[in-house]
């Protein structure tokens, strides 16, 4: 009789052994944040941002409070203030994309996705530097 | 008590037979900028996170910046000298990052490892006879590099138990050829941990 | 009897196969700025405490401050010395100070470990018969060090029964070497401790 | 009977044991102190400090009682005076964060971790010094 449970109980370790290795699907969403460099007609420029949720989990324990850029030299740098809503450490990563005037991806692929821990509750920040001149807008992507 | 273990066989083919079903190889393309690590090796995650800080750093420098507004400077990628106990194919991450300073747009490099084809292709044009000397690209007219870009790659790795924790720090130094000064140097530190353990995660 | 053996077999089999599904290594990117020790040997988190403890002090002292208002001195860094019984590698940690030091944008830096690239460039310059001599850097134009960074790393070890006492002092001195005299110093100390139990942490 | 009650002790130390691997969450939150330069029309320039509290736990034992600063040249330098509010030894790590004028982060991930131990009821200052002269504010986190 005990071994008969046991003998169930290993079975159903396996086949959530299996499931697992076979694999439910698996989430891979996150936020997305668009930066946009506009120029008034008085000269100046500003950035208009906008942040897309399409993991409503992981929007839930990362905020993005914040997005800030500058020029160094003529090179776009963006700068995202990330926030854990979360008391434990929180592992995702990002990518950047950059964009010319034309709305076409500057040097498409080669931006790759830069792990990031968070510890409980913290404020982070994250930085890209545009890989050239003709720069205008930027995407971050951020997923777990 | 035969058909009891004809049983057990039935079962034991059974579960041969399941484990065949299933196993098997499925080879797929997957993300060349993933950041999914697969062991504490210096993997390719790795190798673009260091390439992307260094770029990075490097192109917002303001003293750098300074030194290429008027002219790109003309740079040399030095080999990076790899302290770590693994083999690391150093060369392809400065390729790397040459490659994404030159997309830049702001510095220009030289490549002392292919100057034997070059040497290799005036020889040619000088003395196959099948190249007119007025087309013949004349020899001796090759910028040099004012700057050098050096690299140490560092490792300390420490094992305790189950759990395995693997720091590399990755230095680079541009060292002005004309001053001997090093004008800009810069760092990235990544952390890897790899946990063994008996129950899948 | 014999049928028990059989299915406790089939169950050993599933017992094997529940843990080579199910047993496994996660690895995944940590904080390479983590303070939490996995040993008392000498660490990633010990190298940034002494780099920060030193980049701080020297940025901060009145009299290297006075020295590097009016231009900046140029500094070269030494090599540690390692009275530690452990294999440091102590070039990662002196090139963690002279990183943070060069951004800081107070102190220059010349490098003698990558003399002899910069002595094959200018080889190459010269003598390849590729590179034009009014585009070569010449050679003899470089700066000397005026001030040279020593340092030591020593450490006391204690073990007492199932207790691991380490203590790790690094000291640092900038010697002026117009005067010989050391401008500056400092010093940082690091304990570790390690207690073995039998409950696992 | 004892070799059973053994049994079981070791069985339910293993259980926890394995919990711990397989993690229930773990706190890591704790306190931000944040610092930020501001010019006064006259000239005059102050530091603003906030204390941000997420680990009510921890703040019960660490104290922030004060945030001093002053130039070392055109270097600023940021004290914390810590109090322990605990009878024992306190062990927790901080770690310091600095920002330009445009609120982008300076060198971001070159500060690391600095572990420190507090004994009984114990005051303590932990200092730090700007990257460079750009920096106008600063943040330290405190968690243990």
């Amino acid at each position: 009789m005990h071994r008969r449970i046991k003998g169930m109980a290993l079975g159903a370790g396996v086949a959530a052994c299996l499931a697992g290795v076979s694999g439910c699907i698996q989430k891979t969403s996150g936020t997305e944040v668009v930066g946009v460099m506009t120029t008034a007609p008085d000269g100046t420029s500003e950035l208009s941002r906008a942040v897309i949720v399409n993991n409503t989990k992981l929007a839930r324990h990362i905020q993005v409070v914040d997005v800030r850029h500058e020029y160094a030299g003529d090179l776009l740098k963006a700068s995202l203030t990330l926030t854990s809503k979360y008391e434990g450490t929180l592992q995702f990563q990002y990518k950047f994309a950059w964009f010319n005037d034309a709305g076409l991806e500057v040097n498409p692929d080669t931006d790759a996705w830069t792990p990031v821990v968070l510890h409980g509750n913290e404020t982070r920040t994250v930085q890209g530097v545009a890989p050239g001149p003709e720069v205008k807008a930027f995407k971050v992507n951020i997923r777990n | 008590m035969k058909r009891v273990t004809g049983i057990g066989m039935v079962v034991i083919a059974g579960a041969l037979v399941l484990t065949a079903g299933c196993m098997g190889t499925k080879v797929q393309y997957g993300d060349a900028t993933s950041a999914e690590p697969l062991s504490t090796d210096f993997g390719s995650s790795d190798l673009q996170q260091i390439a992307a800080t260094m770029v990075d750093s490097l192109l917002a420098d303001p003293g750098v910046r300074a030194a290429s507004t008027a002219r790109k400077p003309v740079l040399l990628v030095d080999k990076v000298k790899n302290k770590t106990l693994q083999h690391i194919d150093t060369e392809s991450l400065t390729d790397s990052i040459r490659t994404k300073l030159i997309q830049s747009g702001k510095f220009s490099f030289i490549d002392r490892t292919t100057d034997q084809s070059a040497l290799d292709e005036f020889n040619a044009q000088k003395e196959s006879g099948l190249v007119d000397p007025a087309k013949a690209v004349p020899m001796g007219t090759q910028s040099g590099a004012e700057y050098i870009l050096t690299a140490n790659l560092a490792q300390i790795e420490q094992q305790v138990g189950s759990k395995t924790d693997v720091y590399y720090k990755f230095t680079m130094n541009l060292k002005n050829l004309r001053t001997g000064i090093l004008d800009w140097a810069n760092e990235k530190e990544i952390r890897k941990v790899a946990t063994r353990s008996w129950l899948g995660r």
